[in-house]
Formats: structure tokens, C-alpha cells, sequence
């Protein structure tokens, strides 16, 4: 697709957006205290003295994961998360987007958990989440075009979704060539992107990324981080992102999460303190740099994975 | 097996091994067999006997051929039919002298001969001996307008009234029939002057020729079985229903055997059991030409051998 | 070419041996006949055969897509219902479990003379493999791929139509495999049991008859009436599942 | 208990229907008899009837066996030649559907009047399920786990028993539920044409004398008996299979 | 498992080493001509003109992926291979790997491809090489210790792998204490820790590594790159390693191939001069840093992802 094209079908996938924008600033909120409805609108997330625990085989002790969380996250904050390998990002995630309840599967939950002020299952059942899992979950019978065409389907419960709402993502995912491949024949940062522009167009009001750019190159990475940005400032979603790269959890957040090594707790949210717009030249801010040396402070008091 | 059986004459009879398959699965009708064997008439022959059951799958005459039994019971019919073809089975003794096939309807429809089949729904045995004997009733009162369907080995479709008229073997379907209350209008060929062989026993010419004391000493003691169960008829149908796992009912299969009794009898008495007549195959074979398509080149004398008349 | 090759040269070979035991060892025609003598009659009684022949395909067609489809709601019902599954499961089993023999004077009792008791003979048969696959098919959705649809609170009837169904296909056209011979079977136990055409009647009178030539005619025709069904199930999974090609071993 | 409540509550709903039916309309018992008359009759003959049931099992059993070793070993030189599937595929198929009704003398013939040609007559019946499923389920391997095995240059040994059989269990189980059930139907079959004891036997005698109450017995118990094997299996499944619970929709 | 007895083990598995040290020193080779049999012992992988492209769908055409590749790689080098997402080092491994070859594959290529003078296949089935693969793959039937033991018992025919040394494996990765979880309850990061330690049991002439850190928290990641790197300087193993931290790529090679996107050529064969014994102050020292800058640049001369 010529570049021009390729611009005009992005302006039309934003001018279309169902979404309207909402209408908190994150700069003057972010120095106000948390608590629910302090501004009339409920919280988007809140998590109050939050505990999960697997259970295992028979015989064994329960597997503790999450351990006392509280955290309150505001509609259309940017929120990504850190933590050593196997803490538990991934439960989290999963727990908020209802797919992880006590009642039917073999976890105990403590505490509370609340969605736009709802049980996060109600949230699922509005239609407030999208996902990007860690591995892409490509449907194999499904060309990469009919997996991102999915949601839409599911959705608008239509079969022929908007074709050139796709056509937008897929090019701005930069994979728009290989729309009609089978999802096999894709490598594996193809099929990742496919996976985010899944999620993209479902234009949800949290989306919740797992590690969606942890196989793409530096270049391809930034690229998409500061396209999410530009999504992100014209949707006003709430966002969890969970990521490896600190420097990419600087960049993204309003606030940085650091959990701790299993049995995670949070260790450290940090808030950064950056302009809503974020450019190249963030990168290279002295301030910026300041942010990313406090992430990797906090993170690197931690152990290291268990 | 059962090579022992060529003992010469003046050592004691050794017992020998042999099976007698069928043409039915277990009934009244054979109620002589398990008498005879269960009172040791077949070992007082030299005869260790196995009564192997048959079935609407099973060929006794196809089992026979192969060696799989030593003897065996089939229609007469299929004797002419299987010799014709180059199977090389004997008949050597009669069990029924007519024909245990009727037609059968139930009384209230008022069917009496065979010209009262026109319109009605028929059950046809196809392939069997009681297509034959249907086919030359039909010819003989040259019936039209019969609605064929084809017979099930189930009384079910002519108790529910599906079909009008079936076919059953007059001392068995018949007397089960009867006895649950159902009265029946009764045609058989024989009345109507065609009058075949019904079921005889048979071996193989090669056993016939090589094995000709053994083939006597049988067909001795299934005679003689056949005459004491007439005699002792209760105990006999005890017999029975002890060797077949209890699944038959005395009562039923009693009334069965006492119906089988005249098919054994007829053409001389309890004294000729087993004797057969060049006449009476002749008169069989024609009925099969006529109708069964078998060969009339077919050298019916060589069809059976009377072992019994000629002791 | 390439494909049918080992098929007919395996044929080749068991005609040859079959033959040959025949021959050498005077198999009686009436117990064993030879493969060339079963050819050869074959080849000359067409037209009556192929009547026969054509009703059986007939009525075995019907019953598998009868089957099928009763098979194919049956499982739908267990996947949607696991009270459902738990009540009717042994039910379903027990039908496949009684002697069609023993109860197909009451089908014709009930369902007349014509071809419908057979088709029914067949649909019984022939569903319960359906039930089976299909319902561990329809089961054997990859977790990941669930938790997507759900994530999108996709509703059951999507979940169903979009990621059930495509992950069970190939369950289901193993059971369609099973079912297409099944099927045939039926409809020829069906003819056995009353019925005065078809493959089964042809078998079942020539057997009566001591025909055993014929009766295997017959039977070939049955057989390759079976093998038409199986291939043409495969042919038609070849369409409808491509993606499942790349599967390790179905091309090597 | 809370698994076989539907099951109960479901026979209990199906008995009450066909007893009210049966009294309701006068259904004549010969054609088709109350349940309370069928349980009655069960309770009064046990020991008669264990006989047949046990001499059936037997038959099913061994059949069932043989079937699925057969079949097993089928699948696996099909899926180790794909020249010997092409070839010899058709015929496993065609003798298949050869109505067994037809071959049952010579079976006699060549097997016997003993259970060999019942046990011969089940496990032809079941095998085809196990053969059509097995080789599906050791061809459908994760094409990512096969590269690793590749990688190790596993030999085809290792690949068959570490990979491709590990692979293939939900297949294999979903065809032996249907085996189980289709080997207890060909003890049934066989014991039609020929046996002079076993259920078959049993349900064509007391077809055969009107006593439609007993053959409703026998079919119970040949379908008690199907019941049976599946389930065994299913349990079998269970314990070898825990990895695939985690299925969806296996807990649900 | 506790500390003192970790080492124990990790010494165990060290001195029991299969394979015996090489004598070649890389610092020395490093400027040397590459060219075969120069020091007598073949060449550990050599491309010379190789071209691959995937045959597609019918009616399409062609995707070429590798393009005019030459390349020579002694025994016991440190390849690290760096390229935008999609460009081909899948399957550059996979070739090397015998994974892919035109016979059996919808798969076109030209030119030749030695692995120690043989062809990819001869190799493979002399067990040259562990791989790695970008998804854990890890058979679900397993336990976690089972999936490590694998590739012993394939190598050894042995249904009793040496479980010392799989011990110690599983607490190099930091998964002791799941050795008994089935994979499927493991998170990602820790399943791909699980495909390492596998792939490390094997102990192989050729080491193919694609994105084996890509889902590790920094910290782990940083653990392992160094154990990774001790592993080598004992094992003398060749190992062509695929990332996207060009860090990573920096501190762990000998060389960094740089690809250009696809169709892929070799853009650029940066050697790192560095000291064989690489420890945590080398990621801060100057001279480091310039050459992770100067993969950087090579990297971001590329055009972004196709
Ligand atoms: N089996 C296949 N059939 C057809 N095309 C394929 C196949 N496998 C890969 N490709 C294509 O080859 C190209 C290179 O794929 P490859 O997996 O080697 O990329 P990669 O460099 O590993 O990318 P990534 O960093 O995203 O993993 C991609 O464009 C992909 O679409
Ligand atoms: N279904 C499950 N059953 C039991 N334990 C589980 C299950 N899923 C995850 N766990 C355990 O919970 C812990 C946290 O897993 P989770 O996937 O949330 O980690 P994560 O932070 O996402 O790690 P990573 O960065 O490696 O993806 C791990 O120790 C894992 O073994
Ligand atoms: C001893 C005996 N032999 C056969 C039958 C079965 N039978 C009933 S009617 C009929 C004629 C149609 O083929 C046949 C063979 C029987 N009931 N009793
Ligand atoms: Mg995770
Ligand atoms: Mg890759």
C-alpha cells in the first residue's frame, strides 16, 4: 500500500472511532490522591487489599501469587507493569479481564477487585476489555485479515465487518503484504502484531497487553510504541502493559508498577512525570533517562526471578 | 476326527466324536435329538454327540460340505439344489415326511385356499422351500393381485395385522401362535396335492463311502432317539430345555414336539421313522423343477441313500 | 497414478494368493469361490446388479446423513449441556447397543416395508461415532483460544460457530470416516432382515440358494460401496479442512 | 451422585413415558412390554441370565482386545508407510463392510463352533473405528513439537513413542469408547448365527417364541452391557489422560 | 534447593562435561581470513551465495527471504543475529538446523550451505545441534523435569537420564521448584527457561538460540546471558543466537550479523573486540557501549519491518 493511502485509511479509522474521547487530563490528575469517585466517575480499575493464590495438585500447598494488592487506576490512565519472571503480570492481567474467577477455577481470591465499579466478570460481559495474550493465539483457520476481522465480527455480530477499518490496522502493524497468508506462515513478530492489531481494533475502554512487543526489533518496537501513544491520546483507553523493557515501561506509562518476586506484592508505583506527548527526542531527555534509572533502581533491589 | 470309528467287528464299539449340525436354532422340534443324546441312546451307537444349532445364517448343508459337522439336518429341497450345484451331500434318513410349511392367516380374514390370497398382503420367503411350495399354490389357482412383501422370521408384522397372510412352519410359528391365543386360518400344500420332502438328515457322499458303519450306527440311533422321545415325551422336553441353558419353556416346547410328532410318523408309522421312498423325492424334485429352477437332468437316486430300509 | 498404485498392486496380490489357495488346495466353489470365477460373473449380470446395488447406495446414503446430523445436534446438545450429556449419554450408548436384528420387525412394524426402516437401520448405526468424535471434538478447543473468545465475552453461539466447530472438524470427519461404512452396513442388516431388493436381499437369497458365487458378488459390491462412501468423506474433507494439511505425516 | 442424577432422573422420565404409553394405549406386551413387566422378569431369572450375559462379556471382551490391538497396529504401519495405507486402507475398509451375516459359516468353518468366531466377528466389527482414529491422532502432531524432535534427530522409534503416541491418546479413546460398545454388538452378531448360548442367543430364542418380555431383558442387558464397556473406558481415559482435562468444556 | 547445593551440582554437571574444550581462541582467529580448513579443522557452518525463498499458495509468487547470503563461522563462535521482525532468522536457523530443506519443504534455494563440511541433514543426524525454538514447546504430557530429560533419553536411549544433571539445569534456569508442575502451569517466561534448559542438556556441537530471553524481565535475562556465556567459555560450543536486544547481542558475540529486512542480505558482520570474559562492568564500559552503538547504528540504517 502506497504511504499516502496508507495515511488517509488511519484518518478515516479515527474519524470513525466510536469512542468518544473522554475528557481527564492525566497531568492535572496526577498529583490528586487516589479514591473512587472522587471525580464522579467511578475508577476504571481498583484493586483493595487483592490476594490470589493457585491451587495445585492434590497434597500440595496453595501456590501464592498475588499478595496484598491495592492499586486504583483511573479511566484513560496508561499504566505498565514490571516485575522478575513468573511473578504473577500475567495472573493479574487475566484476574482483571475476568478470565480468572474464584468459581471456576482452581484459584482462592481474597480482597476485591472492582471494574468501572463492577465484578470484573460484569465488565467482561459489557464489552470493556481487549487482550493481547503472550503467545498470539492465531486461529489457523483463518487468514491473518479473518483473525483481526474476529472481534469485529464478535462485536458487531456482523460477517462482514469494516474491511477498511482492517486494512488500516494492519498496515499501520506494517503487515498489511500478508493479509490474505495463513497465520502459520507468519514469523513470529508478524503474528505478535497481527495479535495487537486484534486488540486495536476492538477499540475496548481497558485494553490489556501482555508483553505484545517482546519479539519485535528495536526499530519495529518504538514504532509501535509511539503509534499506541497516539491511539492511546486520541481513545483515552485504559491501558495495562505489561513489558520486559524498561525503557519501553518509561516511555508508555503515567505510572510505572513494579511488582516484586513471587509471592508478588507491588513494590513500587511510580509515576512519571513527562508530557502527555512523547517523541523521539523523549527518548534522549536527560529527564526521561532519570525516569528509566528509577524503574531500573526499584526493579533491580528486587531478586531476581524465582 | 473320529477316526476311531473303523473299529472292526467283535472289539467293544469305541466311542467316536461327531456333530450334527441343525437347520434351525434350538426348538421342540428337536427334542428328540437331546433326548436320544441325553439318555445315552447315541452312545449305546458308539456316538459322542454335539448338536450344533443352526439359524437363518447358517447353511447346514454349506457346514456339512466343508467337514465343519459330520451330518447335519436341511430341507430335501436343498439336497436337489445343492447336488445340482456340485455339492456332494447325501440325505440319509427323513426326519418330516410332508412338508412342515403352511401359510397362515388369522382366522377372521377369512382366507381358505389360496384364491383368497388375491388382494391380500403376503409374507414370500425368498430363496427358501416355502417360496416353492408358494409359488406352485399360487400357479396351481393362478392367484393375482397379491401384495409380496418379504417374510422377516417374525411373527410381529402378521400379529400387528401388517401383513394378511405369512408363512410358518406348522408345528412350530403355528402351535406358538395358537397357544397365545390367536386363532388361525391353516393352508398347507399338501392339501392341495403338492406334497415334498420336508427336512432330512444328510452327510457327505465321502463320508457315506468311507465312513458306511459310522452313518449306520447314527441313523440307528436317531431313530431310536426319535422313537423314545415320541414315547417319553415329558422327560424328553425336560431333556431339552436342561441342554439348551434353561432359555426354553417346557410347556411351550412340549406342545411343539407333540406337533412335530405327526411329520415324523406319516407315510407308515412310528415303525418306518426315517425310511424314505424313491416316489416321494421324485415327487419333490418335480415340485423343484417346476418351480426352483433345478435341474431336471438331476439324478434324484443318487440324492439319497435309505439306510435304515436297507438294515 | 502414483496414489492408486500400491492399492492395486495390493489387490494384485491378495487376488493371486486367494487364487492360488483356491486352486491348490480344491477349495470347493460353493464354500470359496475363486476371485476369477467371482469377476467373471460379475462382469455379466450388470443391469440387475446394479439395481440392487443402486437402492442399497441409496438408503445408505440417507441413513449416514441422517445419522449424521443427529449425531452432529446430539453432540452440540452434550457440549452445550453437561446434564444434558450426563443423562442422555448411556441412552445413546444402549440404543447403539441393541441388536438391530432383534428390533427390526418392530421398525418394520412401525415404519412399513419400504426403504424408511432400512435408512433407519443405517441412521442408528451409524450416528453413534458421530456422537462421540464430535463431541470430543467440539471439546478440544485450545485453552488459549478460548480464553481470546472469551476475553471478548464473545456469546456461546459465536464461540461455538467460530472456534468450537473449526477445532472439531477433524474429529468429525474421522467419525464421518467410521460412519460412511457403518452406514452401508445398516442398510444391508436392514435388507437382511425383510426386504425384497437391494444388496442385502441379493446376498441373503443367494445364499439361501447355495449361490455362493453370487453371494459374493455381492458381498464385493457391498465392499466397494463402502470404500465409494470412505473416499468420497475424504475427498471432501481434503476440501473443506486445507489448513489441516500442514499436519506432520499427512504428507510425508 | 451428582453425576448420575441426570442419568437417573432421565431413565426415570423415559420409563414413566413408556410405561404410561404402554398402558395407556393397550400396547400388547408381545409387541412391546411395560418396563415394571421387563424389571420384574429380570429380578425373577437372574441366575439363568448371568450365564449368558457373562458368556457375552467374554466374547466382547477378548474381541474388543483384538480389535484394538489390531487396529492399533494397522494405524501404525499406516502411519509408517504411507505406500502399505494406500494399499491395504481400502481393503481394511472393505472388510468392513462385508456383512458379517454373510461370512458367518465360513467363520464356522474355519473358527469353530466355540466363541472364536463370535470373538472374530466382535473384534472385525470394532477394529475399524480404532484403525480410522489412531491414524488420525498419530498423524496429528503439533508440527513445532515435531521439529524439535527433528532437531534431536530422534529416531522414528522415538518420535512414534515420545511424540506421536502421547499425541494420539485423545483420539485413540474417543475410537475405543466407540469400539467398546460396537465389539459388544459383534458378540451379539455372532451369537446370532450359531452359538447355542450368550445374549444373542438368549434375545433370538425368545424373539423367535413371541416371549417379547425376555427378548426385552436380553436387549437390556446387552445394552447394560454396552453401558458398561464404554464407561470402563472412559474411567481408563481418565486416569491415563490427566494432562487433557484442562481442556475447555471437559470441566464445564 | 539450597545455594551451597546448587553450585554442587552446577560443578557436577560441568565436570561431566561430554564434550573436551577446543583450542581455539577467538581473539586471536578474530582477525584472521575467514576461509575454510585454514587451521586444518572444517568450518563450523559456512553459507556461500545462499538464496531461500517460500514457494506460497498456488498463483502466487515467490517470497524470497534469504538473498546472496555468505558467511563463514568458525567452531566455537558467538553469533549473535539481529534483523527487523519477519526478515528471515527463523529461518536461517531453521536451514542451518536441516529443519528445511527443498526436497521436503515448499521451499526454493540456491547456492550451499556446510555445517562442518556436510550438508544441514548429515549433521543433524549426527546430533549437532540444540534449538531452541521462539515458542517454548514444551509437550504437555510432561512434567517440567520430563521436558529437560527429553532430549537425553533421545540421545542417550535411555528411559534414566543422569538427574543430577538435569537438577542442576532446572536451578541454572531458576525452575527448581516446578520440576514436578506441568508446563502448562508455568508462565511464560518460565517455560521458555524450561526450552533453554533443555536445549543446554543436549550439549551440542552447534547451539541454535531464536529469541531464547525474549519474555525475561531484565534481570533474569542479564543472570542468564552471563551463564550463557560461562556455559561457552567451558563448552567451546558455536552458537548463532537470534535477539532483539542489541545489548544483549553486543555483550554475548563474537560477531553480530546484522540483516537487512527482507529480502535478506547480511547488512553488516560487526566483531566485538572485546575480552572473552565479559562480567557486569563490561556492560558499562565506554568501549562496550560503543560497540552496542554501533550495532544500533547498523541496525536503524535498516528501514523499519516489512
Ligand atoms: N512456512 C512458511 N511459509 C511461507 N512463508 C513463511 C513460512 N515461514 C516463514 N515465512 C515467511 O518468511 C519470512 C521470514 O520469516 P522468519 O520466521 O524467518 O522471520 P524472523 O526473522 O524470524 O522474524 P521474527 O523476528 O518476527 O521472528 C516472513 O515474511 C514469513 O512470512
Ligand atoms: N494455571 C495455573 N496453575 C497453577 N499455577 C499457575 C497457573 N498459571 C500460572 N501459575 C503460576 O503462577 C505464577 C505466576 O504466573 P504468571 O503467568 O502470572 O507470571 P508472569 O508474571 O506473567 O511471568 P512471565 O513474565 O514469565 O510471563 C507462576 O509461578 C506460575 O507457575
Ligand atoms: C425346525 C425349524 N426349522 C426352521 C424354522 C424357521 N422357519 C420358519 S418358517 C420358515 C420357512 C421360510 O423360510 C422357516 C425356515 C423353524 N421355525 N423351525
Ligand atoms: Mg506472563
Ligand atoms: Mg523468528
Amino acid at each position: 500500500m502506497a504511504p499516502a493511502q496508507r495515511e488517509q485509511l488511519i484518518k478515516r479509522f479515527e474519524r470513525d472511532s466510536l469512542t468518544p474521547p473522554r475528557s481527564n487530563d492525566m497531568n492535572s490528575e496526577q498529583n490528586r490522591k487516589e479514591s473512587t469517585g472522587q471525580t464522579g466517575e467511578p475508577l476504571a480499575i481498583q484493586f483493595r487489599q487483592f490476594c490470589l493464590a493457585y491451587r495445585g495438585p492434590k497434597g500440595k500447598p496453595l501456590l501464592q501469587v498475588l499478595q496484598d494488592v491495592s492499586l486504583s487506576i483511573r479511566p484513560g490512565e496508561f499504566i505498565t507493569i514490571v516485575g522478575p519472571s513468573g511473578c504473577g503480570k500475567t495472573t493479574l492481567l487475566r484476574v482483571v479481564a475476568g478470565l480468572l474467577v474464584q468459581e471456576e477455577d482452581d484459584v482462592v481470591i481474597t480482597g476485591s477487585l472492582r471494574v468501572f465499579d463492577m465484578a470484573p466478570l460484569e465488565a467482561k460481559r459489557q464489552r470493556t476489555f481487549a487482550f493481547t495474550f503472550q503467545n498470539p493465539v492465531l486461529l489457523p483457520w483463518r487468514t491473518v485479515r479473518q483473525n483481526v476481522a474476529l472481534p469485529l465480527e464478535i462485536t458487531h455480530e456482523s460477517e462482514t465487518p469494516d474491511s477498511q477499518q482492517i486494512d488500516a490496522m494492519l498496515s499501520m502493524v506494517g503487515i498489511g503484504d500478508f493479509s490474505c497468508s495463513m497465520s502459520a506462515q507468519l514469523s513470529g513478530g508478524m503474528q505478535q502484531r497481527v495479535n495487537l492489531a486484534r486488540a486495536l481494533v476492538q477499540e475496548p475502554r481497558i485494553l490489556l497487553m501482555d508483553e505484545p512487543f517482546g519479539s519485535l526489533d528495536e526499530v519495529t518496537r518504538e514504532r509501535l510504541n509511539f503509534e499506541l501513544l497516539r491511539i492511546h491520546r486520541l481513545k483515552k483507553q485504559t491501558i495495562l502493559f505489561v513489558t520486559h523493557n524498561l525503557t519501553e515501561a518509561a516511555l508508555l506509562a503515567d505510572r510505572v508498577l513494579v511488582l516484586s518476586k513471587r509471592p508478588s506484592t507491588i513494590r513500587e508505583v511510580l509515576p512519571i512525570g513527562l508530557p502527555e506527548e512523547r517523541t523521539d527526542d523523549t527518548l534522549l531527555s536527560p529527564e526521561f533517562l532519570a525516569h528509566v534509572r528509577r524503574v531500573r533502581d526499584v526493579f533491580t533491589r528486587e531478586e531476581t526471578a524465582t | 476326527k473320529g477316526r476311531k470309528g473303523t473299529t472292526g467287528p467283535g472289539t467293544t464299539p469305541e466311542i467316536t466324536k461327531v456333530s450334527v449340525r441343525m437347520k434351525w436354532f434350538f426348538a421342540g422340534t428337536m427334542t428328540g435329538w437331546f433326548a436320544g443324546k441325553e439318555e445315552g441312546i447315541f452312545k449305546q451307537h458308539g456316538i459322542d454327540l454335539t448338536i450344533n444349532p443352526g439359524g437363518p445364517d447358517n447353511n447346514s448343508v454349506k457346514l456339512v460340505a466343508a467337514g465343519t459337522d459330520l451330518f447335519g439336518v436341511a430341507g430335501a429341497d436343498e439336497v436337489l439344489l445343492g447336488r445340482a450345484k456340485g455339492i456332494p451331500v447325501v440325505a440319509i434318513g427323513v426326519l418330516f415326511k410332508e412338508s412342515p410349511i403352511c401359510f397362515i392367516a388369522k382366522e377372521a380374514k377369512g382366507v381358505r385356499t389360496p384364491a383368497d390370497w388375491a388382494g391380500k398382503t403376503v409374507e414370500v420367503s425368498y430363496g427358501s422351500n416355502a417360496e416353492v411350495e408358494y409359488r406352485a399354490l399360487v400357479a396351481k389357482f393362478n392367484v393375482q393381485n397379491i401384495k409380496e412383501v418379504p417374510y422377516t422370521f417374525n411373527l410381529i408384522p402378521f400379529i400387528e395385522d401388517k401383513v394378511d397372510v405369512s408363512v410358518a412352519y406348522r408345528m412350530d410359528q403355528v402351535v406358538t401362535l395358537q397357544r397365545k391365543g390367536i386363532a388361525l386360518s391353516i393352508i398347507t400344500a399338501k392339501e392341495h396335492g403338492i406334497n415334498p420332502y420336508g427336512d432330512v438328515v444328510i452327510t457327505t457322499e465321502k463320508t457315506l463311502q468311507e465312513r458306511p458303519e459310522l452313518v449306520r450306527q447314527f441313523m440307528s440311533a436317531v431313530v431310536e432317539s426319535q422313537r423314545w422321545a415320541i414315547q417319553h415325551t415329558s422327560v424328553a422336553v425336560e431333556h431339552l430345555v436342561s441342554q439348551t441353558g434353561s432359555t426354553l419353556k417346557a410347556d411351550n416346547e412340549g406342545a411343539v414336539w407333540q406337533a412335530t410328532v405327526p411329520f415324523l410318523v406319516a407315510d407308515g408309522g412310528a415303525e418306518a421313522i426315517g425310511v424314505m421312498s424313491t416316489g416321494r423325492w421324485n415327487e419333490t424334485a418335480t415340485i423343484l423343477v417346476d418351480y426352483a429352477k433345478l435341474d431336471p437332468t438331476t439324478d434324484v437316486k443318487k440324492a439319497f441313500v435309505n439306510i435304515i430300509a436297507a438294515k | 497414478m502414483r496414489r492408486v498404485l500400491p492399492a492395486v498392486a495390493f489387490i494384485v496380490l491378495v487376488l493371486a494368493v486367494w487364487e492360488g489357495v483356491v486352486k491348490l488346495f480344491h477349495v470347493p466353489e460353493y464354500l470359496l469361490p475363486a476371485p476369477s470365477i467371482v469377476l467373471h460373473r460379475l462382469v455379466g449380470m450388470n443391469s440387475v446388479l446394479l439395481a440392487h446395488t443402486s437402492i442399497t447406495a441409496m438408503e445408505s446414503a440417507l441413513g449416514f446423513a441422517l445419522g449424521t446430523v443427529f449425531g452432529i445436534l446430539l453432540a452440540v446438545a452434550f457440549v452445550h449441556s453437561r446434564t444434558m450429556e450426563m443423562g442422555v449419554y448411556p441412552y445413546a450408548i444402549a440404543l447403539k447397543t441393541v441388536p438391530i436384528v432383534a428390533i427390526a420387525p418392530l421398525l418394520i412394524v412401525w415404519f412399513g416395508n419400504g426403504i424408511l426402516p432400512k435408512v433407519i437401520v443405517s441412521a442408528i448405526i451409524s450416528f453413534f461415532p458421530v456422537v462421540v468424535n464430535t463431541t470430543k471434538g467440539l471439546r478440544n478447543v485450545d485453552a488459549e483460544a478460548f480464553d481470546l473468545f472469551d476475553s471478548m465475552s464473545a456469546s456461546r453461539r459465536q464461540v461455538f460457530f467460530k472456534l468450537r466447530v473449526p477445532s472439531s472438524l477433524p474429529y468429525l470427519f474421522a467419525a464421518l470416516r467410521i460412519s460412511s461404512t457403518l452406514a452401508v452396513i445398516g442398510a444391508i442388516v436392514g435388507e437382511f432382515s425383510g426386504a425384497d431388493r437391494g444388496l442385502g436381499f441379493f446376498i441373503m437369497i443367494s445364499s439361501h440358494r447355495l449361490e455362493t458365487v453370487d453371494m459374493f458378488v455381492g458381498i464385493l459390491l457391498s465392499s466397494l460401496l463402502g470404500i465409494l462412501f470412505f473416499y468420497s468423506v475424504a475427498l471432501i474433507e481434503r476440501l473443506v479442512i486445507p489448513w489441516g494439511r500442514g499436519k506432520i505425516g499427512e504428507a510425508g
